[in-house]
């Protein structure tokens, strides 16, 4: 390992009630590369990247990005630090439309006086840059741009937000289960993109279910259990098998599997 | 838009059946006095309806936010303009406080407006001790708490002030909702707040915001019912009902309990509506109660009337 | 011994009730009687003044003066508390049978609007055969001082009433209609608007109260009748004597709160001491405190004080 | 249960306060007493909330039934016994055409009731030409149309059977929702309707059962007011506060307004909870308008310290 | 084909305003056989199955089953017939508990006049019975039946939704992407669930996304494009190349595949 973490946490915690989320978890995100997360239902995925992401206040541990220790004290916080991120529920006004989703939160103001004096949207800019980032993703089957996000079905819904977050994010990008809801050409989309956007230097975690998918795309595997990080695998030199195994506790991991 | 076409209809029912003496430019002016208090009260309750709130204290608010302008005038010496910034002031106080209980203290807004509702009236009578303040008394020792009452002419109609105040307030409110980044927050945050977070609004300041601007419009309201009624009363009825009227206006006018959904000019149109309504039945010789009982089939009719032409339109 | 009694009014957002209590609490201190004073949430209210009588029972009071909201309703729960051994008063306004209550301290309201029906009627002269009159009454649910004001006033101008118990089915043409008004001025600018727009014509209102006349007031101004048409109201508090030295007003019938109320406070004083009941006005089934007409333009026949009298009389 | 602890908190500081005239088994009857009204609408206010509706219409609905009930037996002569089943018929009938048009039309429940509010409180002034049956004709003539108002002594303290009918029917209402089907499928509708329609509950049939007997309760209630206030009386306040009444107590027992959550223990809880405050501080002789302040601010506090029980024992 | 399908759809329709979410769709499903529906987002899979199902009323069309033609006005009605579904939605109460979810509208009443006359439910037979059917799922790590469904990850309840539906469907099983929010292993239980409830003797309709489950327990595939069978293929004899091929409509269907 010869250079730093992009993004690199130590002892994260964090506890619903009596559940325990996060036991004192460790994350390493290296510049460029595609860490897949995998782990069982409830390993506490979700609520990792949540911390990574300022979603969720961690009750202890630290962050740093770029070697600089940060603390994010929301979802906005981390997107002005460019980290961006799809959550598994979406995060997605449905009686907005589209564009106006794209834009949540750094929406573009009219040039001149209509936009400094009277905040007045671009909305035509924002409406061609959406649609840009649609056709980008082959989401080529959405004609209107305007119509309300809950006309859409599942999976263009999930494209939007990955076209999103793909769109924006400038450090690192954060797709929790992007592929869920999708069909299988979909599904092939957003991975293609998710090549793309390494190919730009964009460093990427991928939560995912999907085996075949994690082992296509994944530089290395991040295999999370019971909170915590377990190991991290290269999927070059281990199977699937090995990785399930490794995730549902039927096999420990070794001792350089650990310190990877 | 489906407001305004029960607004035409009625308007042209009214007129068949009552001819020239509804279509005067004094009916019609005088409908738009009529509903400029419920009117500016139900662009704030549109507001908070939109963030998936309800806010049943807005007519009581009004009615002490008016009682402040006036006592601070008369009992205590403090030049008009400043007392009417001071109604104003208390007003947004008093929102940030609802906003703070229903953003920080997570509590509902239904609730926390109905404690509000029952303090802030109990407030006004105490403060006020009930005491009327004249409205020869305000004509000649501070007229400018009247200013809102100011008449003058526009082809042959009469406007005032507060007539003016209440359009220029819903269009200004109806640009800002459409056309900036804090109208489609408020948007976001009343359909669906944890993803509205999620996606980088500020929720907890949307909320803050509306809140206190809804407390705000009420300090507004509160000085328009001054220029209408000339005097400061604190037994004013917008503080029992005001709530409904202007929850009623909302909804007539199409704007969803569930928030995210809706105009803020529907609400304009439906207390519009309303205000036809009640002038027109009264003109057509309807009694209180009558009137009273058609104003609730009218409720139910045009929401029914939305309902349908919804989904034939679909 | 500690003695406490309580005050009931129909509601304390009115001025009216404010005063009486004021009036109740400054004789009750006098006297050295603990008074505590409940009211009903909105006009028309008896349920709460039903709690109000039960709590004043558990609370060991020694009597209870009374505005009753509902004059029959009320009934079943007087009888508790006289039963419980308490001196109840009506106060403004007599229960129904007037003799539920141990005594009535009260204004005659049907009275009252007689005086302002005579009056108008007297002003106008030859003209009151065409006049055009606008009814501003308190509720749709009717209460019964709105009633008696209303009917009264109706009785003096000399128009057939119909049923006495309620407004609205009298057949005479030159009443216009009548509209609500909460007796507040916002009310009673919007009901005249109304019947302004029905009849453009209008030239003698009706008002339940100063404030209500305050706002019809302000709606006639606006379209710049205020000079020619007639407002008569019910109810002589200082706001209201002041508007009828403005002009705003022609005649309103003057009542009074704080005797009725110091009066009660000193009948359950006496009746604490040594059981004596107060006694009702010779020739009548109560003791009237009296109601007198202010105007500073006396009409032939009709008895009257003028304003400056009436200033000295005004409560509140 | 956090509504039982601020009860008896409330019950334990007036009784420290007021001493033993508050612990009297006079002023602890009364409190059942003066709460039994409100405490059979908020069992039928419970009902609707439930299932994520909000019924404004309960007050008016009561006095109109009780209206019936008198002026069957005194203007159309019909024996008491039928004019009180006419009356509960009817508050069903009502309740039913809520339903229907909640369910079938999809109206929202809130815009449905506010214009039944307004509907039936008109019918009731026109039917009843706002005409009060005195007390005495109804104990001469037509006893049993005040029989929930019968007394009788239990250890020293005087109760009504219409207490026992309140008390009885929340039981009742507890069981049914707890343990039975149909109370299961009232939360299920509650929560989800979409949901609960897709695993197996009849939605419809759900809500008009839920509306039917929400206007069978108003009924009762409608009873239960004859039987305390002797008389019927179409001008009772109940038909214009019932409504807020009924919806504070239920909140403050801590169900919550987006349905699906809660007991109707709490709502029980929570009107009696109202009545202690309101017999405590009369008692106390507070200022009826600081009576009313402090209820408001009650609310606010009562759920404020729910909301903060909930998350320190999370 | 020997046999008759046990449920069967001829020419079914179904508008949303403008979408055609079915096109004169047809459907069999044949005694005994795991039939899986594939086909792209939005192309009507779920429609179709809400319509044999009862949640969804088709504008126009035949359903029938066990070849007597039936017309389902609600799930219940369905249900009633012995045909049980698992919506994409899972269509659980969050509030109620495990054992009220599993039981909704069939809830069992208490024995003799508790239950006849109070009609009070019989809470133990039901907490039972629900304990026993998610550990026969291998649900071993919900510990408590009386939990409400929201305290659940998303993976336990759809493991919930699936055993419901296991337990009372008596004629038909339908599986909406049963396995879309599961880890690895719980999908393998879900699979293994499918096989027995197969061996049972009862028809399974699965749709997915994932191939590779399908390839793995499909008897035959029925494929999904546009609102309207577009055919049905054996798996043994097509790949999963195929199967993406034709639901994307990259390839067309042979005249045999078509009749199949
Ligand atoms: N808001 C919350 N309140 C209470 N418990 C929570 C909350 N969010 C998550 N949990 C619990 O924390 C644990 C970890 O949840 P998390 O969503 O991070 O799992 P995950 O690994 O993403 O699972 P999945 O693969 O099913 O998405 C689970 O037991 C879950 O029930
Ligand atoms: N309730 C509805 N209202 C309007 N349109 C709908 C509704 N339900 C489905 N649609 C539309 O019908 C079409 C088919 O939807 P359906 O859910 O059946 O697709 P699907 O094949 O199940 O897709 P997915 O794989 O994403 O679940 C889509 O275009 C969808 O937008
Ligand atoms: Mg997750
Ligand atoms: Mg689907």
């Amino acid at each position: 390992m010869t250079s730093e973490p992009i993004l690199k946490a130590r002892g994260l915690n964090k506890r619903y009630g009596k559940v325990t989320a996060l036991d004192n978890c460790d994350f390493d995100l290296m510049p460029g590369e595609i860490l897949a997360v995998i782990g069982d239902n409830g390993a506490g995925k979700s609520t990792l990247i949540k911390a990574l992401s300022g979603a969720v206040i961690p009750d202890s541990g630290d962050i740093s990005l770029d070697g600089r220790s940060v603390s994010f004290a929301s979802p906005n916080d981390a997107r002005s630090h460019g980290i961006e991120t799809v959550y598994q529920t979406l995060a997605m006004s449905p009686a907005l439309s589209i564009a106006d989703n794209m834009f949540m939160g750094r929406e573009i103001r009219a040039q001149g006086m209509m936009g400094s004096l009277f905040r007045k949207l671009d909305r035509k800019a924002m409406e061609d840059f959406s649609r840009q980032k649609l056709a980008d993703l082959g989401l080529m089957t959405i004609q209107n741009i305007n119509q309300p996000v809950e006309t859409l079905s599942g999976g263009q819904r999930q494209g939007v937000a990955v076209a999103r977050a793909a769109a924006f994010g400038s450090k690192v990008i954060i797709l929790d289960e992007p592929t869920a809801a999708l069909g299988v050409k979909e599904s092939r989309r957003v991975l293609e993109l998710i090549l793309d956007v390494r190919a730009r230097g964009i460093p990427i975690i991928l939560i995912s279910h999907n085996m075949p998918h994690v082992f296509e795309v994944a530089d290395r595997i991040h295999v999370h259990r019971l909170g915590r990080r377990l190991c991290v695998v290269d999927p070059k030199q281990h199977t699937m098998a090995d990785a399930v195994a490794l995730m549902t506790g039927a096999k420990e991991p070794t001792p350089e599997e650990m310190a990877a | 838009m489906v407001p305004l076409i029960v607004l035409l209809s009625a308007v042209i029912v009214f007129g068949f059946v009552l001819g020239s003496k509804f279509f005067s430019p004094f009916a019609m002016t005088l409908i738009l006095q009529q509903v400029q208090i419920v009117g500016v009260l139900a662009a704030a309750q549109s507001l908070v309806i939109l963030t998936a709130g309800i806010d049943l204290s807005v007519g009581a608010l009004a009615v002490l936010c008016s009682v402040i302008m006036g006592q601070f005038t008369f009992r205590y010496g403090i030049p008009p303009f400043l007392a009417v910034a001071a109604g104003l002031a208390f007003g947004t106080a008093v929102g940030a406080m609802n906003g703070w209980l229903v953003s920080r203290v997570k509590l509902p807004p239904f609730i926390v407006t109905l404690g509000m509702w029952q303090i802030v009236l109990a407030a006004n009578y105490l403060y006020s001790a009930n005491e009327t303040i004249r409205a020869q008394d305000i004509e000649e020792q501070a007229p400018f708490l009247q200013f809102l009452g100011a008449k003058f002419q526009f082809g042959g109609a009469t406007f005032t002030l507060g007539v003016i105040l209440m359009i220029v307030l819903v269009l200004v409110l109806a640009y800002a909702l459409r056309s900036t980044a804090w109208g489609r927050h408020v948007y976001a945050v009343g359909d669906d707040p944890e993803a509205a977070g999620l996606s980088g609004v500020n929720v907890h300041g949307t909320l803050m915001s509306v809140y206190m601007l809804v407390g705000f419009i009420c300090g507004l309201a509160g000085w328009v019912m001054i220029g209408r009624y000339g005097s400061v009363s604190p037994s004013a009825t917008t503080g029992v009902i005001g709530n409904i009227q202007s929850i009623t206006a909302v909804v007539i006018g199409g704007i969803s309990l569930f928030g995210g959904r809706g105009s803020i000019l529907g609400s304009f149109f439906g207390a519009l509506i309303v205000g036809v309504f009640e002038l027109g039945l009264r003109m057509a010789g309807a009694d209180p109660q009558w009137t009273y009982l058609l104003i609730g089939v009218l409720i139910i009719g045009a929401v029914t009337v939305d309902q349908w032409i919804r989904k034939v339109t679909a | 011994e500690n003695i406490s009694a309580c005050l009931i009014t129909k509601t304390d957002t009115n001025p009216f009730f404010v005063k009486m209590r004021e009036g109740a609490e400054a004789k009750a201190k006098e006297l050295g009687i603990t008074l505590n004073s409940y009211a009903g949430k909105v006009d028309g209210d008896n349920e709460t003044q039903v709690a109000a009588i039960e709590t004043c029972i558990a609370n060991g009071a020694k009597g209870i003066l009374l505005t009753p909201s509902s004059t029959s309703a009320i009934v079943p729960s007087v009888q508790q508390a006289r039963d419980a051994g308490l001196l109840v008063i009506a106060l403004d306004t007599p229960l129904d049978p007037i003799d539920a209550a141990d005594m009535t301290f009260a204004t005659d309201n049907f009275k009252a609007g007689e005086l302002i029906g005579q009056w108008a009627k007297a002003t106008l002269g030859d003209k009151a055969a065409d006049a055009k009159i606008a009814m501003l009454d308190l509720d749709v649910s009717q209460p019964t001082v709105g009633v008696l004001r209303d009917q009264g006033f109706m009785q003096g101008f000399g128009i057939d009433l119909g049923d006495p118990n309620k407004w609205g089915d009298e057949t005479d043409a030159r009443v216009v209609g009548h509209d609500v008004t909460a007796g507040n001025e916002e009310g009673g600018r919007k009901a005249m608007e109304n019947l302004l727009a029905t009849d453009p014509s209008i030239n003698v209102v009706y008002t339940i109260n100063e404030p209500a006349a305050a706002g019809a007031y302000e709606a006639l101004k606006s379209i710049g009748r205020e000079k020619d048409t007639l407002i008569v109201s019910v109810d002589g508090g200082c706001p209201g004597v002041a508007n009828v030295e403005a002009g705003v007003i022609g005649a309103t019938s003057q009542q009074y709160p704080l005797l009725m109320a110091s009066k009660g406070i000193e009948a359950i004083a006496a009746y604490a001491k040594d059981g004596v009941k107060p006694k009702a006005t010779e020739g009548k089934d109560f003791f009237d405190t009296g109601v007198s007409l202010v105007t500073d333009k006396p009409a032939e026949g009709v008895p009257s004080i003028s304003v400056e009298e009436g200033k000295k009389l005004c409560w509140g």
